[in-house]
């Protein structure tokens, strides 16, 4: 039993990406000697914090087996209304609550029209994306707004302890809370059980729907945040910001070990694979690939990380079979799945 | 009533419902832009469309199964700027050779994805997010980010736009949407009347009935990948005839065009339902509107927000008329057939 | 059984990681004989149909068909040697029109489709079965029993030799059952060989030739149905003594709990109702798609009553959703437990929690794991639930174990009402009893108990009074003494039988 | 007598030297010059990858690299265009830190990539932008390919040409809405149009973006055309832009019809001007434009020249420029580079044979 638990914990997906976070390390150490400076460090999460916590709640809205493709347009349309608040007198902390209101605004009617009308939340968001940078657009049309007060700039530009701005710990508490409510809280546990089985947890009295608008207003709540830190970060805003950006997201949630059908993952493997990512495009960009070539190895690493554990599962039921005599070899206990996306996705 | 119902099976009520939208789309931007009702329109919309409908054919293939398939974009460019730098080496080349070679190369593509979904057991959504990537990537490599000139190629393929296959007075049929509506034709039939068709159903409607029925759902996947690659490559034989300059960027974006078509056309993304011509009409739906929206002249920055609406509206209109039909449209109680009753157990 | 074997299963073994499913079981078929097959869940009844229609592969062992050893590698070889399925859940295509369900497996053989042909064939073998089903109408939201007999007409529509029934009349009604039977002779005429699973006892013995008993993946027994007595049969499925079925204590009637008055939901019911009394079962009974799921749903606020009165606890109230009628005290165990019972592949002990799992919070909010488990072990030791973990994903347990766990996370929720939908269908023997023991028990804590069954020996073992409904309409309640599977019989049958064809058609 | 002679030319010799000396001395300082053989790492950075003419401005600058001799590596590296902005900061920022001795930016957007070219600055990196600049504070210089005025005059008088005395209605094809510089092309042709008779008969009817996507553009394109029935050219002052029009007016078989003009690549718009798609365009020389930044980078990166207003230097073989205040960007330094090149069906073949780039504009001409 001691035995069969550990080896499920090495199977575990968690290990998987720490032991491809720890090769990513190396390498990128091998490759650049800059890799340590303090300031480079600090680049990699600055430099897409954005990204980082729009994957916070994607995890959460994926899990719930939904997807949210108009996280980027409402990061652009958040950053927008704060940007041209402030140019229209208000101060940035009026600013900032139009924005996160506005975001708020964005994800309820995802969730209304995904949750009420049925309506495939790819559908949805899909439109969403379209609309909500139009929106952006209008409000903004061809200029770019900017020249916020130094204090503002700095929080997203200087460094708060050493060169990381504060943003960065934004985002470290935000993860510690994410991790906590998706772990530990009901609404956590009500998200992985109507991700698995929806009927069954509506059955058990739970309101899934609730559940969902409140994941979409939250999903657009972060992303208006994210948008004013991107105000913060280039200390100026237009309607194309973050164009694209759901993509990257997406895909480290994936890589992250949530499974695209919703009801299993687990916010620690979404932090793994963050810092696999973006170490990696650090890495890369360090020895000056093109972005093209990035995503594109991004991408092999995402196939890559499923259908290895996929085909080294395999291998163990054949090798099994073959020792089938002397089952103690093989006796993994409740294990015999590991905890990945591959189980789910058989 | 029953006898309508008989006649006309749910997906025909669906792809109805679809024409109405659409008429009342044309309807409304008819009284908004003046000379709308021209036979220009018409060209317009249907060679706007045409590489649209072609990818969203395939993709439709891949949805019945139960998965997406988010790499046709960058097949498509792939497949472009390969034939576009093949033509500029190569003097003459028959167009159904270059035909040949591009469902050749998109096949190839759309076969690794396929391989990788059914045999290697990943999510489609998984796979085709990664070899999108890295499909954009060999094309970076491959073209060395240097782009495909239209003075390169030959005449023949930049004049394919005009050619016109069929003309009713000043309504064309020109040569791409004909290649796009042909391929709308023959897979229509094939998921139709072929069981190959009818198994695609099957396994999107219920993979676990499938695999008891004997159907060897592996294989079907990956056939429906390699079309949709086809397809798509076909797809980059269409774009490289339509806009003679290919770049790395070709193509890029369009896998969400092309989902939305299909998804607005009334194909399920949770597999089983849904027809390649709902694909074609969502395919429509959205280049009208597209073009119309150009022709409005409203301010610039507001297409984006009302193209977003319109999208919205349109799934939505369809989802509420599809409700309320449903239910007494294809419903069936089971009846006992007249039987003397055993009481005794 | 004088002619010769037509389907003989030697020695055949199969191991799933550490657990033996079979070893070296061996079984005969003879053309034109009922062979039913017993054994609890977990005896490898189920690994053994697997193998036969080629679904998995025997470790060793070997498959004969009229001697000449065959090797199945997928359920298209199984079919093609004439060995067909009907499997215990029906798997039909939601998308595809009843026509094609039937005929799916028949497509490899012609490429092109003939749909006029496909309908007209459809209509034929329906007919055979005695049923009549808009063989153009999508399969999605058939009824249960729809369903099953779509599955049925599938097995018979490509010429079987061998049919293998796993539970086909686990959601069938009594009078389906007699239609099934009487298709189950025809076959066995037609010198077909039929392997029959079931947990009934009464159907076994009413249309089995020879019983095999497994029990562990082991072979146990076989013998002519005449030499084998039911108890003797329980007695080799499970190793040891069980006595008949359990028969409800009578238990103190207490107050109302729920009163219900001219319940509708057209098209499904209508005109319903009863008053249930706290501490007594009430028993719902009629055959598969009367509407008294539907019933249940509605109280349950699943699908609301579209009219009438719903009185609980003394107040009028009007239940929308699942979240108020739990608050309540009133909680619904539903027929299908993987769909709408349990999350699957969450733990046992998560699912146990889930509709409570507020009253697990600490003052930051955060659920306590170790109370959550102190509950299960609570559960699993008041209701004996077989694990060898409490972390264990609820997928992983056998139909009884699982049954027991919706049960204990209903009962964890300290409910006033119960209502049970179908409690034992498609569960073994003794968890069948266990759970019959409980409903007992918890009648006698004062709970008032709503349980919808189509077994009929149970209905009349525990219920108090017995509501029997046909065709959405409430056809009367009958008292414990005067309730007889006769007349409970003919009240859900009913008199005439022309008038539910044109109403079934009314409500089409 | 010889010697004599040989004294006369000594005399002859030394005035001359000496008057030469002399006459040097009035005129302006010597034009700085590059030392080759340098060790610097400098990185080229266009707004995306993808677009051709860029690749020529690399061209160039791998040219200017031979000449320089330069021992460190010149790095040519650019986002992708969903992820312009971010991409061209995370680049600069990756520069920084490894510490490149000049970068070398056509910026995706004039503020947005400021607190990173400025940390780069105080890094003493040179910062150099080219084809589209940043807020002065953020970088030494701008190589203005041309005057971003003249660009508006040059789109005017070539629609003149096209349109002739007696005018007509015209559309302008832009690449984004949000593309600063060809906002400021469009406004100065915008005023040029307003204040300058000579173009009274010009009627610019509308103005629409195909997003530098050759989809977008080409519908964008025919939209124009059904929108305005009396439409005779469209001015598309983006090299997609021309190209994609120009591809749709032929698929229309509008090219009699309608005329494509404003900012094009030869290399796409040849055949264009063969079939009579296109009468006439202009662009300047990115190959040359390429090879100007990288000599400018690399005499600030070597401090053999300071970012000063009026210091003069010479680039190889394009030969001396000086720097001078950016009219268009207050406290903004530029390199005027110059000049327009306008193509036609003439010169066109001598450039498809590789002769000269086109007939040459000068700047002034214009102005008046």
């Amino acid at each position: 039993m001691q035995r069969s638990k550990l080896w499920a914990r090495l199977k575990s997906w968690e290990a998987l990406l720490f032991i491809i976070l720890c090769v990513v390390i190396f390498v990128n150490l091998r490759l650049s000697s800059h890799y340590l400076d303090l300031n480079n460090l600090a680049n990699i999460f600055h430099l897409s914090i954005e990204k980082s916590l729009m994957v916070l709640i994607m995890a959460f809205v994926i899990i719930n087996g939904e997807i949210d493709l108009s996280v980027a347009s409402i990061m652009a349309l958040g950053a927008t209304v704060l940007a041209e608040r402030y140019e229209a007198g208000w101060s940035i902390a009026a600013g900032l609550a139009l924005a996160l209101l506005v975001g708020l605004g964005c994800g309820l009617l995802n969730g209304l029209f995904v949750a009420y009308m049925g309506i495939p939340s790819l559908i949805v968001t899909l439109a969403g994306q379209i609309g909500y940078r139009g929106a952006a657009r209008i409000i903004l049309e061809d200029r770019s707004v900017g020249d916020f007060p130094k204090w503002f700039t700095s929080l997203g530009q200087d460094g708060f302890i050493g060169p990381f701005p504060i943003t960065s710990f934004l985002f470290l508490a935000l993860f510690i809370l994410g991790l906590v409510v998706l772990q530990y809280s009901v609404f956590g546990r009500y998200v992985y059980a109507i991700g698995n089985n929806r009927a069954a947890a509506e059955y058990a009295g739970i309101n899934a729907k609730q559940v969902k608008v409140t994941l979409f207003m939250l999903s657009g709540l972060i992303a208006a945040l994210a948008g004013a830190c991107y105000a913060a970060r280039l200390g100026n805003v237009r309607a194309n910001a973050a164009e694209g950006f759901e993509l990257d997201v997406i895909t480290i949630v994936l890589l992250g070990g949530v499974s695209i059908f919703g009801g299993t993952g687990t916010m620690l493997g979404v932090g793994l694979s963050l810092l696999v990512v973006l170490n990696l495009r650090n890495g890369m960009s360090l020895s000056n690939v093109d972005g093209n070539t990035q995503t594109s190895v991004v991408g092999s690493l995402l196939i890559l990380s499923v259908l290895i554990p996929n085909w080294m599962q395999r291998l163990q039921r054949l090798l099994s079979h073959l020792f089938a005599k002397n089952p103690k070899l093989f006796n993994r206990g409740g294990a015999a799945e590991p905890k990945s996306p591959v189980s789910v996705h058989q | 009533m029953r006898r309508v119902r008989r006649l006309v099976p749910l997906q025909r009520l669906r792809e109805l419902s679809l024409v109405l939208i659409l008429i009342i789309v044309i309807v409304i931007f008819g009284n908004q832009i003046d000379n709308y009702y021209t036979p220009r329109t018409f060209n317009r919309i249907s060679s706007t469309v045409a590489l649209i409908t072609l990818v969203a054919v395939g993709q439709t293939l891949v949805l019945l199964t139960r998965n997406v398939d988010l790499s046709v974009g960058s097949m498509v460019g792939f497949t472009a700027y390969y034939l576009g730098r093949h033509l500029s080496k190569t003097e003459d080349m028959s167009p159904m050779v270059l035909a040949a070679m591009a469902m050749g190369i998109g096949g190839a593509m759309g076969l690794i994805n396929g391989l990788l979904v059914a045999y290697g057991r990943i999510p489609a959504i998984v796979v085709t997010l990664g070899t999108m990537a890295i499909y954009r990537g060999a094309l970076v490599r491959y073209s060395d980010s240097k782009s495909v000139a239209t003075r390169e190629l030959p005449p023949w393929i930049k004049d394919l736009p005009q050619e016109t296959l069929y003309k009713f007075g000043e309504y064309e049929l020109r040569a791409l949407p004909g290649i796009a509506l042909g391929a709308v034709i023959i897979f229509f039939f094939i998921l139709l009347y072929s069981s190959f068709g009818r198994r695609l159903y099957a396994i999107g409607s219920s993979p676990e009935a499938a695999h008891l029925a004997g159907i060897h759902a592996p294989r079907m996947v990956t056939l429906a990948f390699t079309l949709c690659g086809a397809l798509s490559g076909l797809g980059g034989m269409v774009y490289l005839a339509r806009f003679g300059t290919i770049t790395v960027e070709a193509g890029r974006g369009l896998e969400l065009q092309v989902v939305a078509a299909a998804v607005v056309g009334g194909v399920s993304i949770t597999g089983g339902s849904g027809t390649v011509l709902g694909a074609m009409l969502g395919a429509i739906l959205i280049g009208t509107l597209e073009q119309s929206l150009i022709r409005m002249q409203i301010n610039e920055f507001w297409k984006d927000a009302v193209m977003g609406l319109c999208i919205i509206v349109a799934v939505s209109v369809d989802r509420i008329l599809i409700n309320q039909l449903t239910p007494w449209w294809s419903r069936t109680e089971l009846q006992r057939m007249p039987e003397e009753p055993h009481a005794e157990v | 059984m004088t002619a010769d074997p037509l389907l003989e299963i030697r020695n055949v073994s199969k191991q799933f990681g550490a657990t033996k499913a079979l070893d070296s079981v061996s079984l005969t078929l003879y053309p034109g004989e009922v062979h039913a097959l017993l054994g609890e869940n977990g005896a490898g009844k189920s690994t053994l149909i697997k193998i036969m229609t080629g679904i998995h592969q025997p470790d060793s062992g070997e498959i004969l068909l009229q001697g000449h050893p065959i090797s199945l590698h997928n359920s298209a070889q199984a079919q093609k040697h004439g060995i067909a399925a009907i499997y215990q859940e029906p798997l039909v295509f939601p998308d595809l029109n009843i026509a094609e369900n039937i005929f799916i497996s028949h497509q490899r053989r012609n490429p092109l489709v003939r749909w006029g042909k496909l309908y007209r064939d459809a209509e034929k073998v329906l007919a055979q079965l005695g049923v009549a089903l808009d063989v153009r109408a999508l399969a999605r939201g058939l009824p249960l029993a729809a369903q099953q007999t779509v599955e049925i007409a599938k097995a018979i529509s490509m010429d079987v030799r061998v049919l293998i029934m796993d539970e086909p009349t686990a959601s069938l009604s009594i009078h389906e059952v007699k239609q099934l039977f009487a298709l189950v002779r025809n076959l066995r005429k037609a010198g077909v060989a039929i392997l029959f699973i079931s947990h009934r006892m009464d159907e076994v013995f009413e249309i089995a030739d020879r019983v095999t008993v497994f029990r562990d993946g082991q072979f146990v027994s076989m013998a002519p149905v005449a030499e084998v007595t039911p108890e003797r049969a329980i007695r080799d499925m499970v190793g040891r003594e069980i006595g008949d079925i359990f028969v409800k204590e009578p238990s103190p009637r207490g107050d109302v709990i729920l009163s219900v008055k001219a319940l509708s939901r057209e098209p499904r019911f209508r005109n319903i109702n009863f008053e249930l009394h706290a501490g007594e079962v009430l028993g719902l009974a009629g055959l598969v798609g009367a509407g008294r799921t539907d019933v249940a749903l509605a109280l349950f606020g699943i699908a609301p009553a579209h009219h009438g009165h719903i009185e609980y606890l003394g107040k009028e109230v009007h239940i929308h959703s699942p979240k108020q009628a739990t608050q309540m005290g009133m909680v619904y165990v539903p027929e299908d437990r993987r769909q709408h019972g349990l999350v699957l592949p969450m733990s046992l002990m998560a699912n146990i929690s889930l509709p409570s799992v507020k009253n697990y919070r600490n003052q930051f909010g955060m659920v306590q794991h170790h109370k959550e488990a102190a509950t299960a072990e609570h559960y699993r030791q008041q209701l004996s639930i077989r694990t060898s973990s409490l972390s264990m994903p609820a997928g992983k347990l056998s139909g009884g174990n699982q049954q027991k766990v919706v049960l204990s996370k209903w009962l964890n929720t300290k409910p006033r009402l119960l209502i049970l939908d179908e409690p034992t269908r498609g569960i073994d023997v003794g968890a069948k009893q266990e759970v019959h023991r409980l409903i007992n028990d918890l009648a006698q804590q004062g709970l008032a108990i709503l349980m919808i069954s189509s077994d009929l020996p149970e209905v009349l073992a525990m219920s108090d009074r017995v509501l029997v409904m046909r065709e959405g309409q409430q056809m009367g309640i009958f008292e414990r003494h005067e309730a007889t599977q006769e007349t409970i019989m003919a009240a859900a049958i009913g008199q005439s039988v022309e008038k539910p064809v044109e109403r079934a058609a009314e409500y089409a | 007598m010889k010697m004599r002679k040989l004294q006369l030319l000594l005399v002859v010799v030394v005035l001359l030297t000496l008057s030469a000396g002399l006459v040097r001395a009035q005129d302006d300082p010597e034009p700085i010059k590059a030392e080759p053989g340098a060790d610097l790492d400098m990185v080229l950075l266009p707004k995306t990858l993808g677009n051709a003419v860029f690749d020529e401005a690399h061209e160039g600058a791998m040219e200017a690299d031979e000449e320089l001799e330069n021992e460190g590596d010149l790095i040519f590296n650019a986002p992708t265009p969903d992820n312009a902005i971010p991409g061209q900061i995370e680049i600069i920022e990756a520069s920084i830190t490894q510490e490149v001795d000049a970068i070398m930016i056509s910026a995706n957007d004039y503020e947005q990539l400021l607190p990173s070219t400025q940390k780069a600055m105080d890094d003493d990196i040179t910062v150099v932008t080219w084809d589209s600049p940043v807020a002065p504070e953020g970088e030494d210089l701008f190589i203005a390919q041309v005057d971003f005025t003249e660009v508006g005059s040059v789109m005017a008088n070539m629609a003149l040409d096209i349109l002739g005395e007696e005018g007509g209605q015209f559309a302008i094809l832009s690449a984004t809405p949000d593309a600063s510089n060809q906002n400021a092309w469009i406004e100065a042709m915008k005023a040029l149009l307003e204040e300058d008779d000579t173009y009274a008969n010009l009627e610019l009817v509308d103005v629409v973006y195909g997003n530098d996507d050759p989809d977008d553009s080409y519908n964008e394109a025919l939209g124009l055309v059904d929108s305005y029935p009396d439409l005779e050219l469209i001015m598309a002052p983006t090299t997609v832009g021309i190209a994609a029009a120009a591809k749709a007016m032929q698929d229309e078989e509008l090219c009699g019809e309608i005329a494509v003009s404003g900012l094009g690549l030869p290399s796409e718009m040849q055949e264009f001007v063969e079939n009579g798609c296109s009468q006439e365009f202009a662009l300047w020389s990115f190959k040359d434009l390429g090879y100007l930044t990288y000599y400018v980078s690399y005499l600030l990166a070597t401090d053999a020249m300071d970012a000063e207003e009026g210091v003069t230097f010479e680039a190889g073989r394009m030969g001396t420029y000086t720097i001078e205040a950016d009219p268009n960007r207050e406290g903004g330094l530029r390199v005027l580079m110059g000049p327009f090149s306008l193509y036609n069906a003439d010169n066109l073949e001598e450039w498809a044979a590789g002769g000269d780039e086109g007939a040459t504009v000068e700047a002034t001409e214009e102005a008046n």
